[in-house]
């Protein structure tokens, strides 16, 4: 809510990531960052720009072209006492990098009774919608939230941005932060302090009675414009923003939905198999399930690859028309 | 263990000058009108353009034979050009047309021209290190004697696939050529900021691999080492790695600030342009003379402004056919 | 209902699999095996053994300890007409590769505009139950499942391990074969002729009327044995063996529930963003939501790493009696 | 560029010769001991046994201090000893039980002991390479001059991750050592037959890498060579490859049935046993007596045997902490 009634100081996405940063460099020395071309160049989308002037190239270290083993060594030094932040250029890339996220940074804890952990954030520009196709626009978060030793969040709000990667640098386990390339452009209100967002707890964005849209990353926005359309015609939606995968806030979807009596699950990822199957299952598990006026309804990106053509790759996925019509039929249905 | 350029190829003929030199023009006009398109917003997307690199895929595209076979990088008109493919279908793809090679589905990390043997670009760094052994591995369970190349950068020679592949390329003794395209830079990151050793080729040692390092500037060193390689190769004696030292003169892609580079250092390396070279070259062996020169220079202008025509009027792709081709249908059924 | 009707000429999982994978070299020159270790060796779990002194080193190639390069040569090979069947020694190992498979073989049919295509057979040894503990004990099928362009199966018999993997060796496409450690000595039915089992279709292995238990794998033994202890208090289950993850035999699931009223979903893997979730989503958004009589059910593996311990380990997965638990809690909430 | 041995160590004193004896029998008799207790049935799951590689796992961790670290591998048990972990714990994880290193979660294939340094054995070849290479940073970024040692095998040499940790250890001169044990066969497949060349430590040239190839069954040369590499990765001069040849007696896992190798090889590397070696040189220089021996002999049994009666009567772990320490918790919290 914040985002909503706070005194304004409005940066972006990208800012506010690069200020999280800038401000536990200068705070912790342990922390500091792997990835490519995070110096001199900036990071991809900017996101680190000018770092590697302030606190030096060993400090903002740019690593050859070589995901597994930067990642590996993300997990070493975390595991030796460092603070490392690994970014990924691309969310796309991590697939080479499976390994040691997940049989040794997710696991290690575990597997060493708890004698040792592995505090590492990795960050994850990922979505689609730049027209760079199909292996540079996956949306793969539900990989990483099916796996137990990772914690996983997806801000949806320059705020959050901020607050969730502090918190995940506070945190003693790996925390992988799936950020949308759209988003980084988007303004919002950013303290200029340090804060944290919780990791594990969804935010209320828009009240309403009528319906539950639950959304996660570049999906908010969309959800948040359908749901001023929705206003219109008297239907009030609620606007819940996950932000957290794993762990996943159970609690507060479960109260919203018993009070709507109806839920829509939108996010980019494909479909099947995506994060929407768990929250949707989760609700037909729970109290909130009797409570139900209407089945669940889900919608995610379609069942292809992301095409290259500009047309065609917004048709993959969902868009504020979309979750308008998808909700109004539910609306509807439960009348 | 050095590749033997000795056994060196007879210098190029008039025609095979001529070919090379109207494959360079090509190359360098389709990455100028596709840069143009871009500014101009008939592409949208990103791109990587080969300008200053194309003697190297032209001098290696030379002694292919249509049913050889390439991979290449998202780096790749140059090689699907020299590849043989028509630049019309490639302008269409970039387009994101019906028309083009991927049916507006690929764009220019992904191009492809399967018919001529170009088994695609990839917008994975290193992506096509290891699928051209494998391809390498096909052809000769089918008794072929055809050969793969696979070319790729400086940057992804890091990658640990580079380190798996030619191992077995090497081990099994496949008929693939493996390309590296050393333009010092991995986007911002030079190879002394992303190697410890100074050059690629050296590393074919940890292979047991013929290796050579050329100038990728000057398309007849090049073409000379692929000569030998592709002779060993089709020979079934095994892999080779060839390291073509040249430069990338245009920015890594169309977000890229130079901000690691120098301008002397660009300046120097345009002052190096294959194209010119080559061109200087033909003059002074009297292998092609000015006219002819004129007429492939106003022969590639015109098939580029045709490209661009027939992309330009191409329809788009039907939004109804957004998950078609996921799933290949069975031979049976095709 | 084969594998309960039928004649019986009765071999192990294992052994159906290697007469499929003999078969099918016999048969077509070009199907080869590539791999760890399953040369003279046989393979860790015996599959292959004694192929390569039939078919020879060239077409059971016996790959350095390298999953990436093995994953993106094979990705090569079928791109260039080859038909390789590629065996991870462990799934787990199958982090390594993600990239290749995920990346390439899943997508050069689309973003090649279907110009070429990836006829990969990709065969993963999984699940716990060995006390290999937690790098070699993983069920990771979900993550495949949500990929488009792959297809996903998880025979649960030697019958249809053998029809399984031949229907994969015709399919144009990379399909993936999860094949449970535990079921490599179960032995069952199996013609000896070859046969294929579609891809795409559940098998009904027990019909009832209560309650349908949709599971995969080891656990469809299970929810069978579940079953039967059911019957004895008058309670009849059915049991559907979902066999393919993708495509997903919805329609199947979905008359079975409409039918009984009450759903049960079991599998190994970790319970949440697990298969498990697709199938309850895909309930609770069908026709068949009307009909529930009781929230849907997921019985799946608890959030944590499979431990080395062997108590600890049998606490990490669905046994027996939790089915036969939640089944009758389902039941008798309905009634 | 060859580790130059010139700066050798002072030959073992007396008492640093009965401190590698006295490890070296102790990891034997772990290892019998772990092998007998399958048989008998109180460890379940699957072991990899280092018995005749002894004298790697000894020769190396002599040089180290208890604030280096190591990695080690699904081969662990001599690293482990090697370092400082103390049987009888070791010997309660393989059992299973809480007592364990690992509270029994772990294993034989992740037996750790961050206590002695040893930042845990792996299940994935080749998994504690970048792990490794990882800890070197975190270290030097700590301005300690302590050293990791990251043991891997032949087989892992293969893999991608050894390219890309070591050429970023080189790149970067980061204080690791890594220490290949080429015993031959990674799991059934010969050096011969997973690599295009005849050794690992030449591999170490692509990366500009110090190396050295060294008797693995002699830890007298071992021990010289770690103590070349450890100066200068204390000194900052950057990391070494040491590459120790060796052989693994036992099969591979509990369920290998050698039918990879002959008889014949087998009972030749029995013949180098390196214990048996190490004793006849100490006995031969004076530097161990005959009863000295026996009591080491009879101390390993002692303590061995005590482990295992501790191991057998330890708890197994309560179910109901089947889901404990997934996470850690914050240290604010702990
Ligand atoms: C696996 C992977 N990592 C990173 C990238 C982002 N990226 C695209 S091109 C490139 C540089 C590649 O350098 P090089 O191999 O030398 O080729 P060049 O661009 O110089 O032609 C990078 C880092 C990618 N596409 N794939
Ligand atoms: C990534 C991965 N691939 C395969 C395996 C299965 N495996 C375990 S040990 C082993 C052989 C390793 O050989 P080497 O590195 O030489 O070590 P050694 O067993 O000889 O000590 C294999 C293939 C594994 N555990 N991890
Ligand atoms: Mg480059
Ligand atoms: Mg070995």
């Amino acid at each position: 809510m914040d985002a909503v009634t706070a005194p304004v100081r409005e940066i972006s996405y990208a800012d506010a990531l690069h200020e999280a940063m800038r401000q536990a460099m200068a705070a912790d020395e342990r922390v500091f960052l792997l990835g490519e071309d995070i110096g001199v160049y900036g990071g991809a989308f900017q996101v680190t720009r000018d770092l590697v002037h302030e606190f030096g190239e060993a400090r903002v270290i740019d690593t050859p072209i070589a995901e597994l083993g930067a990642a590996g060594i993300a997990v070493g030094a975390a595991l030796a006492g460092g603070r490392p932040i690994l970014e990924f250029q691309f969310s796309d890339f991590a697939t080479l990098a499976m390994e040691p996220i997940v049989n040794q940074a997710a696991k290690i804890s575990y597997m060493l009774g708890g004698r040792a952990r592995v505090p590492l954030v990795i960050r994850l520009p990922s979505g689609s919608g730049t027209g760079a196709a199909a292996q540079h626009s996956q949306s793969l978060e539900a990989w990483f939230a099916h796996v137990p030793g990772l914690k996983v969040v997806q801000p949806a709000t320059p705020h959050d941005a901020k607050g969730l990667l502090l918190a995940a640098l506070d945190d003693p386990n790996p925390v992988l932060i799936f950020e949308h390339k759209l988003l980084y452009k988007a303004k919002g209100y950013v303290p200029e302090a340090p804060y944290r967002v919780p990791i594990g707890k969804a935010a209320l964005r828009r009240p309403g009675r009528d319906i539950t849209i639950v959304a996660t990353g570049i999906m908010v926005q969309r959800a948040l414009e359908a749901a001023g359309v929705l206003a219109e015609s008297g239907h009030e939606a609620e606007v819940i923003d996950l932000r957290s995968l794993r762990p996943l806030d159970g609690e507060t979807l479960i109260a919203s939905v018993a009070r709507t009596t109806r839920l829509l699950v939108v996010h980019e990822a494909v479909k099947s198999f995506g994060i929407g199957a768990e929250i949707a299952a989760l609700i037909a598990e729970s109290e909130a399930f009797d409570r139900l006026d209407a089945p669940i309804r889900r919608l995610g990106g379609a069942e292809c690859p992301i095409p290259y053509n500009p047309v065609l790759e917004r048709a993959a996925v969902p868009q504020v028309d979309d979750i308008v019509a998808a909700a109004s039929a539910l609306i509807e249905r439960g009348e | 263990m050095d590749l033997p350029i000795s056994d060196a190829p007879p210098a190029p003929s008039a025609d095979e000058a001529g070919t090379a030199l109207r494959l360079m023009l090509l190359i360098r006009g389709f990455e100028e009108a596709a840069e143009a398109a871009y500014m101009r917003g008939t592409i949208h997307g990103t791109m990587h353009l080969s300008i200053g690199q194309e003697a190297t895929a032209v001098g290696i595209c030379l002694g292919l034979r249509p049913t050889d076979l390439i991979t290449s990088t998202h780096r790749g008109h140059g090689h699907c050009i020299a590849k043989g493919a028509d630049v019309a279908l490639m302008f269409a793809e970039l387009s994101g047309k019906e028309a083009g090679y991927c049916r507006g589905r690929g764009g220019s990390m992904h191009i492809a021209d399967i018919g001529s043997g170009n088994l695609g670009a990839n917008g994975i760094v290193g992506g096509g290190i290891a699928i051209a052994t494998g391809a390498a591995l096909a052809l000769r369970q089918q008794k072929r004697d055809d050969l793969v190349v696979c070319f790729f950068g400086d940057g992804a020679s890091n990658e640990g696939v580079f380190h798996e592949a030619l191992n077995m390329a090497a081990l099994w003794k496949l008929p693939v050529v493996f390309v590296c395209e050393n333009n010092k830079y991995g986007m911002s990151v030079s190879t002394e900021r992303s190697m410890a050793v100074p050059d690629v080729a050296g590393r074919a040692a940890a292979y047991g691999m013929a290796s050579a390092r050329v100038d990728g500037n000057d398309v007849r060193a090049v073409r000379a080492a692929a000569f030998t390689a592709f002779a060993r190769a089709r020979a079934g004696a095994g892999p080779s790695l060839i390291e073509a030292e040249t430069y990338r003169i245009r920015g890594h892609s169309r977000s890229d600030r130079n901000r690691y580079r120098t301008r002397e250092e660009i300046d120097l390396w345009k002052s190096r342009d294959p194209i010119a070279r080559f061109e200087r070259h033909c003059l002074d062996e009297g292998l092609l003379d000015a006219e002819r020169i004129d007429a492939l220079r106003a022969a590639a202008v015109a098939e580029i402004e045709a490209a661009i025509g027939f992309a330009d009027a191409a329809p788009s792709p039907d939004p109804a056919t957004l998950a078609a081709n996921v799933y290949a249908e069975a031979p049976e059924a095709a």
